[in-house]
């Protein structure tokens, strides 16, 4: 199973700003192993954040998100103490969840 | 972080605690909320393939798209990108790379309510152009800004 | 190093700790490092033991007594092997991919392949690599400057082959003396410094 | 290949003199003129090294190597091993358990092991004598690969962020640590391998780089603190975490010596000479690395 994210979430007048850590390891499918075999893409494909049952943030990500995955983006209206729920998805059809409470 | 909540996942691992917010009510299943990956825009091999699968064949460059990126990247594996985007009713930013084997590196939905900005890393496999393109009331706006890619010392 | 020493406790306190401690603290050193060490790849222990030359630094810090280091500078310059058929310029342009090169030597590296100098990892050299060390001095325009005489192609060779032969302490490899470099490749770093029509010079 | 000849072709007759005389030598520092070429070539700490900075910086808010910690501490508070054991109980010089502090403390002298311990020799040294775990299974492949990040690596990486914005002050008050901190001067500064090198080549002087990577001069009280801070830290390259032991080792790869061994002595003391330069600046915590 993968590794937890961390997910901090601030609120500052009036919108929270989230900043999310992935642990990934993103391969391209284009690197080559020591022997010459090509490395197979592993990678996240869909990341989406939830605040309340809405969908604060969706995306799609290909090959080119670097290993370790950051991501950063701000919504209106969320409390402190209050929740957001991040998901990711990759192509192996791996998937995590994790939650953090607003600061 | 929430020391009980990772205990919560070390247990349950990732997927329950998914399967019982949905369960609560508290989320929507998958299909209601993940954007769909555009396999055609992704595997896209050049820029202009990317755009049109993006449904962005014609687009207007736009000085109200905001692209934060260093002009020298100091390791082409980890470039730092911000987008902003100050064009009325955004609904998407995407970023796509010139010379990376496949040029499309992220898309990224915005809901009412959430501010038209990212920030992202990606890779560069050279020194390439990055493009930020922005859907705004149905149309396609762009910016972009070269980026330079070093070598690394001591050879490796 | 000294500097900073100087600085901080003054010459003659530093002197009197020195003289005092250095070597028992040396050679306490090295054999902790030759307990300490294994060997890897190609890197054998036998790295591990200094030649007299190694050991003169080592011991002196870099300045040995005049005399000695004198004489050791000399014993260098006289085991320079030279190209037997007297021509010291090769092919700059094959000169330019073994400076850019930095592989070679070390226990990752296979030992089949070609080594490289590394030269860019310390010197600016051709004008279109910006990205270059500055450990070294710039050699820029180094044969705009000194032009290409037989005696200044002599020397280049010789200073790749050994830098030591010229100073005694220099922290550039000897290229030649250390199997590092091929004739031929020293030859094509010569060019690559000398050639008129090598990029270095215009 | 194996047997480069680094054979002298010196006559060392007079040697063994000229050691000894230079030994006081070497105590009377004269300060060496400055070629004018190498100033012209220093001149640049340039806009280059300044936007690495910026975006360094950037990346430091949310650095990946906070991933490590996090798994650190899942494994510091984890009981494993052959013996089912949690390193609650490892001391790290501070008393069983005391985290706090306990990372910018280190290199200092463990009266239970009769020996001068960096942080990452004393947590393998508690994870054989708490856990069970055997060294020689722990230096097989200390280092972080594609292939993963071992247990040491990221349990330092906790352990450090323990002292984050904490000042360094690595003690020299047993004569073990003096002698640590002595015999890792020497081993700076030991010329030898194909290549002549010593760690004093590139990192003895103000204002060097390798290709466009700057140099810390760790002789000088400037930079000294260049060789703590940002440790452990997260490569770019590739997208590992690295320790201090990896950064040790993979100098003296580059210096084209033999390999040195993992958690050993010679890089304890070694950590201790410009760990103790670094005295009285503030640790930062875990960083990233280009």
């Amino acid at each position: 199973m993968a590794d937890p994210m961390r997910i901090r979430a601030v609120a500052k007048d009036g919108a929270v700003i989230v900043k999310i850590l992935m642990s990934h390891e993103m391969e391209t499918g284009q690197r080559k192993d020591g022997a010459g075999k090509a490395i197979p893409a592993h990678f996240i494909q869909q990341v989406s954040a939830t605040w309340q049952g809405k969908v604060v943030l969706s995306a799609t990500w290909g090959t080119a998100i670097s290993k370790n995955p950051f991501l950063e983006f701000s919504f209106k209206g969320g409390q402190k103490g209050e929740k957001i729920q991040v998901t990711w998805t990759d192509n192996k059809g791996d998937k995590r969840t994790d939650e953090a409470t607003i600061n | 972080m929430n020391q009980t909540r990772r205990n919560v996942l070390k247990a349950g691992g990732g997927a329950s605690l998914f399967a019982l917010l949905a369960g609560t009510g508290m989320m929507l299943p998958d299909a209601a909320f993940a954007a769909d990956w555009n396999q055609k825009a992704f595997e896209a091999k050049n820029l202009k393939d990317a755009f049109d699968a993006l449904g962005a064949g014609s687009r207007l460059n736009s000085a109200d798209i905001v692209m934060t990126a260093p002009e020298i990247a100091e390791n082409g594996a980890v470039v730092p990108i911000g987008a902003v985007s100050k064009l009325p009713g955004t609904e998407s930013i995407s970023i796509l790379v010139a010379n990376n084997p496949t040029a499309l590196a992220a898309s990224f939905d915005i809901p009412a309510g959430t501010e038209p900005a990212v920030s992202t890393r990606i890779k560069l496999a050279e020194t390439s152009e990055v493009h930020v393109l922005v859907k705004a009331q149905g149309k396609y706006y762009v910016t972009k800004k070269e980026i330079k890619v070093t070598i690394g010392g001591c050879g490796g | 190093m000294k500097t900073f020493q100087a600085s901080i406790f003054g010459a003659a306190a530093l002197a009197i700790a020195f003289s005092a401690q250095a070597g028992d603290d040396s050679d306490q050193a090295v054999s902790m490092i030759k307990r300490d060490f294994h060997a890897k790849g190609i890197a054998g222990m036998d790295r591990l033991n200094e030649d007299g030359l190694q050991a003169m630094c080592n011991r002196g810090r870099n300045k040995p007594p005049k005399a000695v280091a004198d004489r050791l500078q000399q014993d260098q310059m006289q085991a320079i092997k030279y190209p037997a058929d007297g021509k010291f310029l090769g092919d700059w342009k094959s000169g330019e991919g073994i400076a850019q090169n930095g592989r070679g030597m070390t226990w990752s590296d296979s030992g089949t392949a070609a080594n490289g100098g590394s030269c860019y990892n310390c010197h600016q050299i051709g004008p279109n690599e910006t990205s270059f060390g500055n450990i070294g001095n710039s050699l820029h325009h180094f044969g705009k400057i000194r032009g290409n005489s037989p005696e200044i192609q002599k020397y280049t060779y010789g200073k790749i082959y050994n830098a030591k032969a010229f100073s005694l302490c220099s922290n550039m490899p000897r290229f030649g003396h250390s199997g590092t470099l091929t004739e031929k490749q020293i030859k094509d770093l010569v060019a690559l410094l000398l050639d008129p029509d090598s990029p270095v010079n215009k | 290949m194996s047997s480069i000849k680094l054979r002298a072709v010196v006559a060392l007759s007079g040697l063994a003199l000229a050691c000894a005389v230079n030994a006081q030598q070497a105590a009377a520092p004269k300060k060496a003129p400055a070629p004018a070429a190498k100033k012209a070539a220093s001149e640049s700490k340039d806009a280059v090294t300044a936007e690495f900075e910026k975006f360094r910086e950037m990346m430091e808010d949310a650095s990946p190597a906070e991933l490590f910690e996090a798994k650190g501490e899942e494994l510091w508070k984890t009981r494993r091993g052959p013996k089912n054991a949690s390193l609650e109980q490892c001391d790290l010089g501070l008393g069983p358990g005391v985290l706090k502090g306990a990372y910018v403390q280190m290199p200092r002298y463990f009266a239970d092991a009769g020996q001068v311990m960096d942080v990452e020799r004393r947590i393998v040294h508690c994870m054989v004598t708490l856990q069970g775990f055997k060294a020689e299974d722990l230096a097989r492949q200390p280092f972080s690969t594609e292939a993963g990040t071992p247990d040491p690596v990221s349990l330092v990486t906790y352990v450090a962020g323990q002292s984050r914005g904490m000042k360094i002050a690595i003690p020299q008050k047993h004569a073990k640590e003096r002698e640590a901190y002595r015999l890792g001067r020497e081993i700076f500064n030991f010329r030898a391998g194909a290549w002549d090198f010593s760690c004093a080549s590139c990192h003895g002087e103000d204002g060097r780089r390798i290709r466009t990577q700057e140099l810390p001069n760790l002789t000088s009280r400037k930079d000294a603190i260049r060789a703590f801070q940002g440790w452990p830290g997260y490569r770019m390259t590739g997208g590992l975490m690295h320790t201090l032991q990896w950064r040790m080792n993979d100098c003296f790869r580059q210096q084209r010596f033999p390999e040195p061994g993992y958690a050993s002595e010679t890089i304890a003391d070694l950590l201790t000479y410009m760990g103790v330069n670094a005295n009285g600046y503030v640790y930062k915590g875990p960083g990233i690395k280009r």
